[in-house]
């Protein structure tokens, strides 16, 4: 196992995706400034949602759905409304933290992260195991469960009510859902025929605007841990390193239960490990205001993302061939 | 030309409870407001930029607001109503306009 | 013909570009916000005017032009510039407006929408026909002429004289028209052998960027329809729905006497029965400022448009094929 | 710090006629303006949003000229000949300056 | 509602030295500023527009800095220092605030 | 020789990139706005200095880099500290301008363009000719020391001093120069596997993307002709034609001493010839603020680069032939 994982983690810390990540989080911890340019970098995300869930919607139209897809579906939002209880938990131990913040934070950990998810299935593709393409709409499913249980605890803990209304609908109809889930449908529609169509668009340059879109992200990473260290203690660097391998693990069994290929674990591990750092924050924004978005954005997107993109998917995939390849 | 005195209120506010804001204000029946998106910024709660921010969270929108001198107290209270434990900043200007009934 | 005809529909409404176009329109109905920020959507306009400028104009030069370009370039303006008369007329049967707004709406009408004709283009590759490369030539051509028959319009029936020329300045020098006749003629000059080298660009992802495109396009008409739709009568909306058919079939004379293929018989059709939602409506906001945006803006994008992508195409093309073919 | 009192001339206008207001600024003489995008907003025809908007129909913008108070009235009839039949609102202020010979 | 006065410092500026204008309201102790992109303009020295410019040279921006007025005075003079060789313009306006602790 | 060259600049005046460059020049200069949106001309530059920064990684990577890097490098900084001199000395004889405007021009000319490097590697694969992959890493050197000299000479001339630090570190944590250096190392790194994992992104579309930019830059040349012809005189607008010629003969003896090919000779002459328009002029407003930008910007991007992109790189090409070839 230790061999495969020094042979996977080098093959990934070596892809171009992730050294273009490097390269934009050292850049902007030097202080310059690789950004791109905002409406590019949410087009990107866009085209990434677009492109990732189209595929995925061909290949599930290839391979048939059956009740695996329910049961990965179901695991998913188990798993979305079970992690925050843990990450709170675990907050209230390695941290000092308000309710509201610990509750903001285990919101972000149960939900998941799209770009982390496309970083897994390329990192998949270059060390040559399949996962099934249903894995998008689990993604989609992931998103939204973690925030009701976090509003729920906060709302318990603090007397705090808020409008759910208003915040799920929010989150309901954020772009990169529906996008996501929209492309999966129509990829499902038009199947291979229409892979074939649009391949030209969202296969042949996928790897490349990955690379693009990682160095913006590593850019905005950078400048993240840069600016809100200081507002940082080192429990909280602890639970945002520690947390994501606890979700990993929760998620295993569920990935086995599923009866998932071992490169479909190993993506349903990093989707449980993921934190979100677009759709959640502006959830608390609205939900939770005095939570602080400087503590939840710098522990989601300043450390856990670089660590899952780093060190993390290879981590799971390596578990994930342990225990089931 | 003949002017009439009218108050200019200005709200710097997070865009993310941009939509809220909207909803408060139309419920007031004010006749009018525009938008206008900030760059960066620093306040008491740290600076912010733009460029390199993900998604609406961090970034703060400016609204501007012409209208009457009562309705303007009026607007105020619920404005800060709603800003509660939101971050940003209310002002209130003096200015003139040439057609009152706009307003 | 009705089997043709449901073929080709069926083809046509389930294709990628519609099915996302479909996507964005009932995204934004139902409230979620698909639109990709407008930096970007400006760009992919000029992408796609360069790409099918540039591959009109080197199949023009690979098959040659002569009096036939010509003849349908004479054909475009008199379509363009009769039309309208035939709008106005229908409009004043079919619903109560001020004169300035059946006008306006009158000049939309006669001229085209361009992002319509990629779309009757990429059909017809679906479908197998082929078109003349030189119709992106009488696209250019159709734009203006409208504009100047409803200006005409106006200033007779309501005695208002507006500066006819910043107004076609304004339009003339549109990016989008410079841009596609610059391309063509481009095309023209380096032919096939410039049409290789940068054939990874302008053709490879075509289609893919379509359907980017037809969904944030899907999303602007959908919430052009979501906020516009009070201010509509049945009368209106019934012009929008039927107005495209009469152009169309004006059209159909002028493209059998032009001599062009079935193919570009539909995309003659088509272009006819597309009606504006850049151009002039920037150009009535100078020339005819009152009337009223959300008029013509609603008719032509949220009723006409998604209308000619969905059912319109598919049946002109099925006219052309039985009249032609 | 000295300062001099001038006014501020705000106008909030569409976007596909700022050819035709910077013309029209530019032949009253003023000696600068400086013009801001905007985002949203709401008036008596209605809301918009920029996001969403095809091309400048619907788009508005603000433009903002610091001038002497005679200038102001001379070029205030001006503006309101040009908006004629267009959507937008305008508004004047007292500001104070440092150097009043640059406006 | 009781209000309080307050200054209203505005400031265009080209966006090349917005660093080093940041650095110096931070180094005044200001509790905060909000910075808005323009979109084009006139000035002494000539016209400029942001679409079909490269990089950041030849771009304005704007500052807007609510701030008590012996600190506004006091900032004035640093401003008027940083500005020296570069192209901008400066106004002072009176705004009422409601929360007077938070400037 | 002569024969040669007229071969090279027909394939060069006629090649796509060139002539949309022609058509967004003509287009502004007739009045029409062809610029893409400020963050989509942001985002091209980025990917073109992304794709050939990782192209030139990674064919220095498949070559070995040895000494001849280390000479092409030293004397791409030579060049760059020493070209502002000369244009400093031909100033001061060709137009009556300040001390200070004089040293703001002679630092964009000892300084380099990197869209001009770009045409002339693109230029060079149209004639066939190869050329160093490292020469990414030259143009990165050759960005800096022109600025130095320059504020010396401002410093020396006028006395008046400027914060060096500031404007160093502006130019150096330049998103251009990190991501060109960044991409060249990554590109070493990953190799030629790497190249063919994002070559659907950094090759496939690679010509067609630099079309669209050559049009944007087109429309802004012509744009800032259009504008500051006025504040020119024909001494400076003849220095800013005849400069680049100066230039590019004093790199000549540079490119034989390195040892490079001709294609490499040709290329190391563009970037001596090419002048700076966007990192030299953000560091003139901090570092020199009384020299106006509209002389400099002017002269950079409204005449020379114009001239290198159509006749400037054939010449040059035709030079080294001659020389070397
Ligand atoms: N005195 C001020 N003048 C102008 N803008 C301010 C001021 N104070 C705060 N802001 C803006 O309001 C935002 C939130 O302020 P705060 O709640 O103090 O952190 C800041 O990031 C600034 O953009
Ligand atoms: N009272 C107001 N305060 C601020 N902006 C306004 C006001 N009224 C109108 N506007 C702006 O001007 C635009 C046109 O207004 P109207 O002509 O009333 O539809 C609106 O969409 C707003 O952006
Ligand atoms: N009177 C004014 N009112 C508003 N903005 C101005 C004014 N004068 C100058 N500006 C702005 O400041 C910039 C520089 O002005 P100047 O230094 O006079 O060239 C101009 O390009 C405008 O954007
Ligand atoms: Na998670
Ligand atoms: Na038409
Ligand atoms: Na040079």
């Amino acid at each position: 196992m230790m061999d495969s994982f020094f042979a996977l983690a080098s093959a990934n810390l070596l892809s171009p995706p992730v050294l273009f990540f490097v390269l934009g989080f050292a850049g902007a911890f030097a202080g310059s400034n690789l950004t791109l340019p905002e409406p590019v970098a949410k087009t990107l995300s866009i085209y990434l949602m677009l492109a990732i869930g189209f595929k995925g919607g061909a290949a599930a139209a290839a391979h048939g759905l059956g009740t695996d897809l329910v049961i990965a579906l179901v695991s998913g939002a188990i798993l979305s409304a079970f992690i925050p209880l843990v990450a709170y938990g675990m907050l209230g131990a390695m941290a000092k933290l308000p309710v509201v913040d610990r509750a903001a934070v285990a919101a972000h950990y149960g939900s998941i992260s799209i770009v982390t998810f496309v970083a897994a299935t390329a990192a998949m593709r270059t060390v040559g195991l399949e996962y099934e393409g249903f894995l998008v709409a689990v993604a989609a499913v992931m998103e939204t469960p973690a925030i009701l249980v976090a509003l729920f605890i906060a709302s318990r803990a603090s007397g705090r009510r808020s409008e759910k209304g208003e915040v799920l609908s929010e989150v309901f109809l954020n772009s990169s859902i529906v996008v996501l889930t929209g492309a999966f449908i129509i990829g499902m529609i038009t199947g291979e025929a229409g892979l074939k169509e649009i391949d030209g668009f969202i296969t042949v340059p996928f790897k490349g605007v990955l690379c693009l879109f990682l160095l913006d992200m590593g850019a905005v990473a950078g400048r993240g841990v840069r600016s809100g260290w200081q507002g940082m203690s080192a429990g909280l660097v602890a639970f945002a390193l520690i947390m994501p391998f606890v979700s990993a693990l929760i998620a295993l069994p569920f990935g086995l239960a599923s009866g998932l290929s071992t490169g479909g674990i190993a993506v349903l591990m990093t989707l449980a490990a993921s934190a979100s750092y677009i759709a959640v924050p502006a959830a608390m924004r609205l939900a939770l205001p005095e939570a602080r978005p400087s503590i939840y954005l710098t522990l989601s997107l300043g450390f856990t993302f670089p660590m899952n993109l780093t060190i993390g998917i290879p981590v799971y995939t390596a578990i994930a061939r342990f225990v089931a390849g | 030309m003949q002017t009439f005195p009218k108050k200019q209120l200005t709200i710097i506010f997070e865009k993310p409870i941009l939509p809220r804001m909207r909803r408060l204000l139309d419920a007031e029946g004010v006749t009018g407001y525009t938008i206008f998106p900030a760059l960066a910024g620093r306040g008491t709660q740290g600076a912010w930029d733009s460029e390199g921010t993900l998604g609406d969270t961090g970034k703060m929108v400016q609204m501007l607001c012409v209208l009457d001198g009562d309705a303007c107290d009026r607007v105020l209270d619920h404005v800060f109503g709603l800003l509660g434990g939101q971050i940003g900043i209310v002002t209130v200007q003096d200015v003139q306009v040439i057609r009152p009934a706009h307003f």
